[in-house]
């Protein structure tokens, strides 16, 4: 009893111990850096002191002057020397064979004009510092030479807490009872020493409520419970892990980030923190009447009208086509198949714009056809309608294959026997696909339905080559609206990630709804 | 692979382009072994944010072959090196002072100019024997020409930079310095012109740039407006001269298309700065220019690579006459929140759905609005 | 009101290289409200032959009559039956009372008239209590009640059952198989039945056809067959326990002719022409461990007994072979035991050895 | 479906309509055809799909382009877009087939959270998540890497492979997986004896959108990857797109030539789209 | 070599809204070695109990116990047991020849060990033809053999058949019964066997247990369910055709106590405790037309006469109640005749009314 007490104590000590350990090595390594930081821009502001004083800088220092104001040159406004003062001379700083590191200088020169005096790090990666103070004739510039020595790991500081732990773990293991919890709670508890050096009071609450947390949960059974939830389905989740694990690393994170840029403002390269000043823009309209097309709602209305009628028509053609090419008496069925997919095989790029050179005015094929059947020619792209049916049969065509192979597919799962029950039954072609075929279609099509909507509703490509928004932007859709945040409208990706955000919420009510609705399928198998 | 000692250059050229830079890089390896030039061709489509996302985390080029439109945004998010540092006065008389001038923004020169495009006129010789000097001349010829099922000009009308012309023709310009001047009266007559031209069906209302050249090689138009790259587009057989922009009649001044000019930049993560510089002088001296002149047609900013037969080869005789007749195309990052309402309004316009001056109001007051930043309240 | 014909059926499936043909030439008539049973070995192509009728499987040649009418090239939706299918073939995503309403959906019956029908119906099978159930919360024996309810809830020209009892306890059994006596009187209907169960296809049948490897052995009445089988084959396969053969040969001529085997002599009926090597066959009933009669005698010894209730059956060795008998509850034979039957000679079925043809 | 054919004049008439329902689908790629094999880099105007003068002079261009280094980059371009595509099909069948598995299969907390989280992760605008996974990949040090792009093509097809395989499973009869167990087999043996061997039609659909979502992307290879000579098919096609103008005629010889490998697969593919796996198996 | 037991298990289907558990507090104990028949009317809990001892449905409560192991959390794999399930469950995408090999493979038998024993067993089931045929190409019988061939191939501790034999010829029946049998002596298996077949019952079982909605009802040989069985259910549920059940009241006392029904009256055993209201079961074997001995008369008409080729049921009425008499097949009484059956009243089976179970 005694022995298994002590190994759980320990597991859910060590297993919680590795977290605080990443988290007090990373503040350490951090405030290792910003100690070095530190150091390196001191360095640079006491030589640059020195500088300004006429002293010769400490070494090691990269480069150390007093450079004066730019002349700019007659014909060209905007090229500019300047003139270098060190206590070895005065050389004038550039020309096309400058060595390097006079740039810095001229560069930091040219920051001290904007900013005044300053001290920073080199943004090129190298590690070093540089200082500019002001002195009579102009700023005294310092530059470090490279990049300060880190302090060495503590590997002993380091045993000895995890010895501390363990020892505290132990004890409270061994007298059983309440102090079990408390064992593990106090044995955590020891990284707040480390944490609170490495990274202040803040990560050092942080971590004891971590090692309370733990405690508590040993002591009601938590992670044991925890644990043999894992160990009763660890087939399932060993099945599940490869896929979940991609899917966390390459989506989650992007998708985070994608999430939290929502609440930012992007304006010419600096990130500002708004809160939800982005979101009640977009949902207030922009200032836009509900009748503008750049109006967020009329944006919506258009892009659900969109998704709506495209995945109705894929569907429609897709389930269509799937019923006749699976037909076992037509002839050359592979033939069929192959060339039916050809919509989807051929590059979008270039058969997008191939249907909307069908749809030119006064030259494209449609118009052709049009004025041979003795009608009017239509302007396609002038008018709402017009331009929206454009898109939609564009893509229509070039989404209904996709549908046509996920039906093929699903027809095919379909016990022939049913059929032959319905057929006898008296149920003609029409009652057997409306009551057999389809509720067998629908477990297949309907993740297909909701994953086709998805995609439709972000389906960029089409809009943005097709009708590109014409007539006045009232057929774009929202995330051509927010590709136009991103690119048109001065890189606003703050606001374009915030369409995104809204777009994402969108799309995640249609799939819980969507999912409601198909909920009694899974009941319905075999 | 590409070596650590190389300096990495990115262009989006593709056919004689490409293979002009690609003896100038050819040339560079030769004269310097230990430290190459490796040259990468991207896709133009994406390489503008390809490059905003590649050199800030450090995985982009050394120099980069882009025109001047995005200077704004990419200098103020710190992606470019500023190079004047580099640039003596006895360097900067190679190139011509505009194309340069292009190249800088903020006091500082952030490239140097490879080459410069603008849009000309074409003319197809069968349909159209003289040219129109004004504006009055191309809508005089146009009925014999409609009657014929031809166009008399075909250009992208809704498209700014394809409008320009006009724009300036009339007085007017998209931008003051970082503000936008949209419901400008000139914009408005500009505009009304457009609207003119389609409506007395001069000019195809919906033509993009694929279908105008398209119509221009069958003969469905007898002029179009378009620029260097336009020649290839030709095919064999069909006889055609390029000449500048007609006067605008009702100003007397001369239809100006914007100048844009492609520079090579350099990164801001540039490894070896040095040599860097080294390469793009390398790559812009008159020599290289007078190379890229001839094997891809470019039209280059060294007057002084224009001699031999380059002096009066037609083709770029025509764009250098052009020249004359330009606005530089403006680098604040302001500007690219203007093409797409200001297309939006010119679609408006020439379709009738709105008059000139009601549909720049509104291109003029969503434009206001995008410039509405949050952080700026 | 409506007989079904099979006029020079033969099926051969697709894919079943070489070999012969799952039924050849089959030629039969089912009369117009008749109760056919079919019965035969496992795999003798009785479910072929149903599904043929069904329209479900297109036969490779002749043609299926219905009413008169050639129905060989309309589909099974047009040829107005109802079928149990032996696999049930349940509609997995309805409940059971859609699954028995279904058919009836599909003719547009009036709503309230399902309603009264199906639960007739779901009453009679005793599956009242299951009404909202998917089939996959049910045995086996009740899904196989929900697969005869859905064909018999409507009332179709014929009947099409392929094994439907075959998986319900004897109770139950006895009262579907009354349950469908009646269904089937009362609409008057043709009904085509396949069954494994001897007291099935005796009680039911108003004929009962024998089918082995896709030919037609015997037609006839359940007490014709059971009587008088036609051949060796059907002797042997209806009846449990099966029949008992013996070899013999006859002997002499005339009226004195007599069939001898090995430990028994049995005389030749007169009208029989038979010679040479014969086949006799009993039925264990008419075996008994008691002599009377003229009855034959045949020494053996009890290898096994199987004891069934109100019975016993008694395998018994001999020189002639294995003897099995129907003996009374009672009787005090155990296995080892030697024992001497008695074969009743009035109940001999004489068979050709050669042709295995029924002779008397 | 009912086994016998139905009356000649319907089965002529299914595909004389077939054949013109194909046509029309077929046009827009006949002017692809036509560009492709027409002289010039623009599209001519006439809408007829023949065309009017016959060139093989841009498959020519296309296949006898050389890259930087002199190599042959449509073949070069075609093995990389090959590797990757047929990387990312078994990747992503691979992962989707073994968590569809357990999804369809298994009862364990969270479940219909990780279900719905799958498709969660598509329903933010990709070219958003764009940035972001730039980062991450340099982060990873996969960036102008193929398996790099694996990695994130497979992700991107993962959810809908996963939820279509899922539903192929839960088609499959219940007794089956039980008569394996009672067998002896575990749960390994039976998903690779009895599950993959019973879902191949949509194996062979998932096989076919993963190989799709690799083989015409364009926006993220070309972001990710900075060496000529790994590029894609899609990324070499884009080139002849510039700023100001395009070389049509090569683009389309080019989209002919990489539509086909896809065609080639589907019908491949298709083969295994076939019915009644399951039959005979259960009766019930 | 290797007791099952179950204690405790009840089992309630999730999704089964209210109503009662299938199984209730189910304790049963199939001793090691012995073949143990489940019977019991269709939806009672055979199958689910079968599953829970192979550890596909897991019990609600309570233990599975097999080898003296608990083994209720065992995955079925560990367990090692064959089963033949109801629906069969035939790996679709094999041959029959890979359904048979596959456990043998799954355990790593050498491959010629696999070859012989399935060709061993395909030879025992008639299956040696079909070996390279899919089961989609299979009749219905030829399905239900591969289902127990795949079982019968190796030799685990605990054979489960759920209705094995269900869809099978009557002959091929006896045959698979003897070779069920023979497996089952030959490899001292225990063995829990579903069927519904009295015959199949009575001769294989080493015990029956009668089960009624998840309830036992009895237990014990075959011939004491049929001679004496526990209670009515029992009674009326096991033989064929059914015991009839006649309704009387205990008259006087001591030793002259009758039993008195309508047209009849019947002496009351010395030993049995009655009372009150009773009922008499007799099976329709101890019915008969002749009178004799001490036999009791009842009037009556034949309403209906099933021949099923030995014998004749006649179904007849009388003032107490329906009866039915097996008698001879040559017995002439038709439907409408009215006859006088006589009850013999040793056979008689006593029980309580109010309690339905067995008195005498
Ligand atoms: N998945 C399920 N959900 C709900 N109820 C079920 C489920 N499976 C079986 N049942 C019910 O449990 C009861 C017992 O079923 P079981 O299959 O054990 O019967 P059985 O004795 O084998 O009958 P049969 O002889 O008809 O096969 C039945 O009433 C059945 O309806
Ligand atoms: N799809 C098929 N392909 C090839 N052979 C088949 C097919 N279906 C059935 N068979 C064969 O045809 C024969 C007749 O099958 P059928 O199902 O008619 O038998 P059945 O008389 O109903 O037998 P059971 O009593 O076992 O159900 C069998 O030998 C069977 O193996
Ligand atoms: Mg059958
Ligand atoms: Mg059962």
């Amino acid at each position: 009893m005694r022995a298994g007490d002590l190994r759980r104590a320990l597991r859910d000590a060590l297993l919680v111990g590795a977290l605080l350990w990443i988290a007090v090595t990373a503040a350490f390594v951090r405030d290792r850096n910003k100690d070095a930081t530190q150091r390196a821009l001191r360095h640079a502001q006491a030589a640059a002191e020195l500088v300004a004083i006429g002293d010769t800088p400490p070494t090691p220092t990269a480069a150390a002057a007093i450079v004066g104001a730019p002349v700019a040159s007659k014909e060209h406004g905007f090229l500019r020397r300047r003139v270098a003062h060190t206590p070895t001379g005065e050389r004038a700083l550039g020309g096309p064979t400058a060595p390097a590191v006079d740039k810095l200088l001229y560069d930091a020169a040219g920051r001290y004009d904007k900013d005044g005096p300053f001290v920073a790090m080199l943004t090129d990666g190298s590690e070093r510092a540089v200082a500019a103070v002001a002195t009579a004739r102009g700023p005294a510039i310092a530059i470090t030479a490279g990049p300060e020595p880190r302090a060495p790991v503590p590997w002993l500081a380091v045993l000895g807490h995890l010895g501390l732990m363990l020892v505290l773990v132990g004890v409270g293991a061994v007298l059983g009872g309440r102090a079990r919890g408390v064992g593990v709670a106090l044995g955590l508890a020891t990284w707040a020493f480390p944490a609170y050096f490495a990274g202040g009071p803040g990560l050092a609450l942080a971590m004891l409520a971590v090692a309370a947390a733990a405690g508590w949960a040993h002591a009601t059974g938590a992670t044991d419970r925890a644990i043999a939830s894992v160990r009763a389905h660890k087939v399932a989740l060993s099945f599940l892990a490869p896929a979940g694990v991609a899917m966390i690393v390459l989506v989650v994170v992007p998708f985070a980030v994608g999430l939290a840029l929502g609440f930012y403002d992007h304006h010419h390269g600096r990130w500002t923190f708004v809160g939800l000043a982005n979101f009640k823009r977009i949902l207030t309209g922009d200032g836009h009447a509900l009748s503008d097309p750049l109006n967020f709602w009329f944006i919506l209305g258009v892009t659900l009208a969109w998704t709506f009628v495209n995945v109705m028509l894929h569907v429609l053609f897709g389930t269509l086509f799937a019923l006749i090419l699976r037909q076992p008496w037509l002839k050359a069925r592979g033939l069929w198949r192959v060339l039916l997919i050809v919509p989807w095989a051929v590059p979008n790029y270039i058969t997008a714009l191939i249907w909307k050179g069908m749809f030119a005015g006064e030259y494209g094929a449609v118009n052709s056809i049009l004025s041979g059947l003795g009608l009017d020619r239509v302007s396609w792209f002038s008018s709402w309608a017009t331009a929206f049916s454009a898109n939609v049969a564009t893509n229509t065509w070039l989404g209904f294959p996709f549908m046509m192979v996920v039906a093929l597919g699903a027809l095919e799962s379909i016990p022939k026997e049913l059929e032959e029950a319905a057929e006898v039954d008296g149920a003609s072609s029409w009652q057997r696909f409306k009551e057999i075929t389809l509720p067998h279609l629908k477990p297949a099509l309907g993740p297909a339905i909701v994953l086709g909507s998805i995609w439709t509703f972000n389906m960029f490509n089409v809009i943005a080559l097709v009708s590109g928004g014409k007539p006045g932007g009232s057929t774009d859709i929202l995330v051509t609206d927010a590709y136009r945040w991103a690119f048109e409208r001065g890189e606003q990706y703050g606001m374009a990630a915030a369409l995104g955000t809204i777009i994402f919420l969108l799309l995640l009510g249609w799939t819980l709804i969507g999912r409601g609705l198909t909920k009694g399928d899974e009941e319905a198998r075999p | 692979g590409r070596s650590d000692a190389a300096v990495t250059v990115w262009h989006a050229y593709d056919k004689d382009e490409r293979v002009a830079i690609e003896a100038l890089a050819a040339d560079w390896n030769a004269a310097n072994p230990e430290r190459k030039v490796e040259l990468v061709a991207m896709p133009y489509d994406g390489f503008g944010d390809k490059l905003g996302s590649a050199i800030p985390n450090g995985n982009g080029p050394d120099l980069f072959l882009y025109s001047q439109d995005r200077l704004g945004d990419w200098t103020a998010a710190g992606v470019l090196e500023p190079i004047e540092f580099w640039i003596d006065d006895a360097t900067a008389a190679r190139y011509t002072p505009e194309a340069l001038a292009s190249l800088a923004y903020h006091d500082a020169l952030w490239g140097l100019p490879v080459a410069v495009k603008s849009l000309a006129l074409y003319v197809r010789t069968d349909l159209v024997p003289t040219p129109p000097r004004t504006t009055d001349e191309l809508l005089a010829m146009a009925p014999a020409l409609t009657a014929r099922g031809v166009f008399a000009l075909a250009y992208p009308v809704d498209d700014l930079y394809a409008h320009a012309p006009w724009l300036h023709g009339f007085g007017g310009r998209a931008m003051d310095g970082d503000t936008p001047t949209i419901a400008t009266a000139e914009a408005v007559a500009a505009a009304g012109f457009a609207r003119e031209l389609v409506q007395r069906k001069v000019v195809p209302a919906e033509a993009d740039a694929a279908l105008t050249a398209t119509l221009f090689a069958e003969g469905k138009a007898a002029m179009a407006i378009s620029g260097p790259w336009f020649i290839a587009d030709i095919p064999a057989g069909v006889p055609y001269t390029i000449t500048t922009l007609p006067t605008v009649s009702a100003t007397g001044l001369a239809a100006a298309p914007y100048l844009g000019t492609e520079g090579i930049l350099m990164s801001a993560r540039a490894r070896d700065k040095d040599a860097a510089i080294a390469v793009a002088l390398a790559f812009t001296s008159d020599a290289a220019a007078a190379l890229r002149a001839e094997r891809a047609g470019q039209v280059v900013p060294n007057p002084a690579a224009y001699r031999g037969a380059l002096a009066d080869a037609p083709r770029l005789a025509a764009f250098r006459r052009q020249l004359a007749h330009t606005v530089p195309m403006p680098v604040s990052p302001a500007m690219r929140a203007v093409w797409t309402p200001y297309k939006n309004a010119l679609g408006q316009v020439v379709s009738g759905a709105a008059s000139p001056a009601a549909a720049l109001e509104k291109a003029a007051t969503d434009i206001a609005n995008y410039a509405r930043t949050e952080g700026a309240r | 009101m409506c007989e079904v014909r099979l006029t020079g059926i033969s099926k051969r499936y697709e894919g079943a290289k070489g070999g012969r043909a799952t039924i050849e030439r089959l030629d039969l008539t089912f009369p117009s409200g008749e109760l056919v049973v079919m019965i035969g070995p496992s795999g003798c192509g009785k479910s072929t032959t149903l599904r043929i009728v069904a329209g479900l499987e297109e036969p490779t040649t002749g043609s299926v009559w219905i009413d008169g009418k050639d129905v060989t090239a309309l589909p099974p939706a047009q040829r107005d039956l109802a079928m149990v299918f032996q696999s049930y073939a349940l509609y997995p995503h309805m409940t059971v009372f859609e699954n028995l309403a279904f058919a009836l959906r599909i003719r547009r019956a009036p709503e309230a008239e399902i309603t009264e029908r199906v639960t007739t119906v779901a009453e009679a099978l005793g599956l009242s209590a299951l009404l909202e159930r998917r089939p996959k919360a049910l045995s086996g024996g009740q899904r196989q009640r929900v697969a005869i309810g859905r064909a018999v809830v409507r009332k179709p020209k014929v009947f099409l059952f392929d094994e439907p009892l075959s998986n319900l306890d004897a109770k139950l059994r006895g009262e579907m198989r009354r349950e469908i006596a009646r269904i089937h009187k009362d609409a008057g209907t043709t009904s085509l039945y396949v069954t494994h169960d001897q007291i099935e296809a005796m009680t039911l049948a108003d004929r009962i056809v024998v089918l082995r490897d896709g030919d037609v052995q015997q037609i006839g009445s359940p007490l014709e067959i059971y009587q008088r089988p036609a051949n060796r084959f059907v002797a042997g396969f209806f009846g449990t326990p099966t029949m008992n053969f013996l070899s013999a040969a006859v002997e002499g001529a005339g009226g004195g002719r007599k069939a001898r085997g090995l430990g028994f002599a049995v005389p030749v009926p007169a009208p029989a022409e038979l010679g040479g090597e014969v086949v006799l066959g009993i039925r264990p009933e008419d075996v008994s461990l008691e002599p009377g009669g003229d009855r034959v005698a045949l020494p053996g010894a009890v290898t096994l007994r199987e004891v069934l209730g109100a019975e016993v059956v008694l395998h018994v060795t001999s020189p002639a072979g294995d003897v099995t008998v129907r003996a009374p509850a009672q009787t005090p034979a155990r296995a080892g035991d030697a024992v001497t039957v008695y074969l009743d000679p009035s109940a001999l079925h004489w068979f050709d050895a050669q042709s295995q043809v029924r002779a008397a | 479906m009912s086994v016998r054919r139905p009356k000649l004049p319907i089965v002529v008439g299914v595909h004389a309509l077939l054949a013109i329902a194909t046509m029309a689908v077929l046009y827009p790629v006949m002017l692809v055809v036509k560009k492709a094999f027409e002289p010039g880099r623009q599209f001519a105007l006439s809408p007829s799909p023949i065309p009017k003068r016959v060139t093989l002079e841009h498959f020519r261009a296309l296949l006898s382009a050389r890259g930087s280094h002199g190599e042959l980059a449509f073949l070069q371009h075609t093995i990389s877009s090959l590797a990757v595509a047929i990387a990312t099909t078994v990747v992503g069948i691979a992962l989707s087939c073994t968590a569809a598995y357990a999804l369809s299969r298994f009862r364990f907390p969270g479940r219909k959270a990780a279900l719905t989280s799958f498709l969660v992760v598509q329903m933010f605008p990709a070219s958003l998540l764009m940035i972001p996974l730039y980062v991450l990949l340099h982060e990873l040090g996969l960036l102008n890497s193929l398996s790099g792009l694996v990695l994130v093509y497979s992700t991107t097809a993962i959810p809908f492979c996963v939820w279509t395989l899922k539903g192929y499973f839960d088609s499959l009869p219940r007794e089956l997986f039980e008569a394996a167990r009672v067998d002896g087999a575990g749960p390994i043996r039976i998903f690779w004896t009895i599950v993959l061997p019973l879902a191949r039609p949509g194996i062979a659909v998932t096989a076919l959108f993963s190989f799709m979502t690799a083989w015409n992307e364009f926006i993220l290879a070309s972001t990710f990857l900075t060496d000529e000579g790994k590029y894609t098919l899609p990324v070499m096609l884009k080139s002849s797109v510039g700023q100001f103008s395009a070389d049509w005629g090569q683009f389309a010889a080019g989209a002919l030539l990489t539509s086909l490998p896809v065609m080639a697969l589907f019908y491949v593919v298709q083969k295994y789209l076939v019915g009644g796996l399951t039959a005979g198996a259960v009766k019930g």
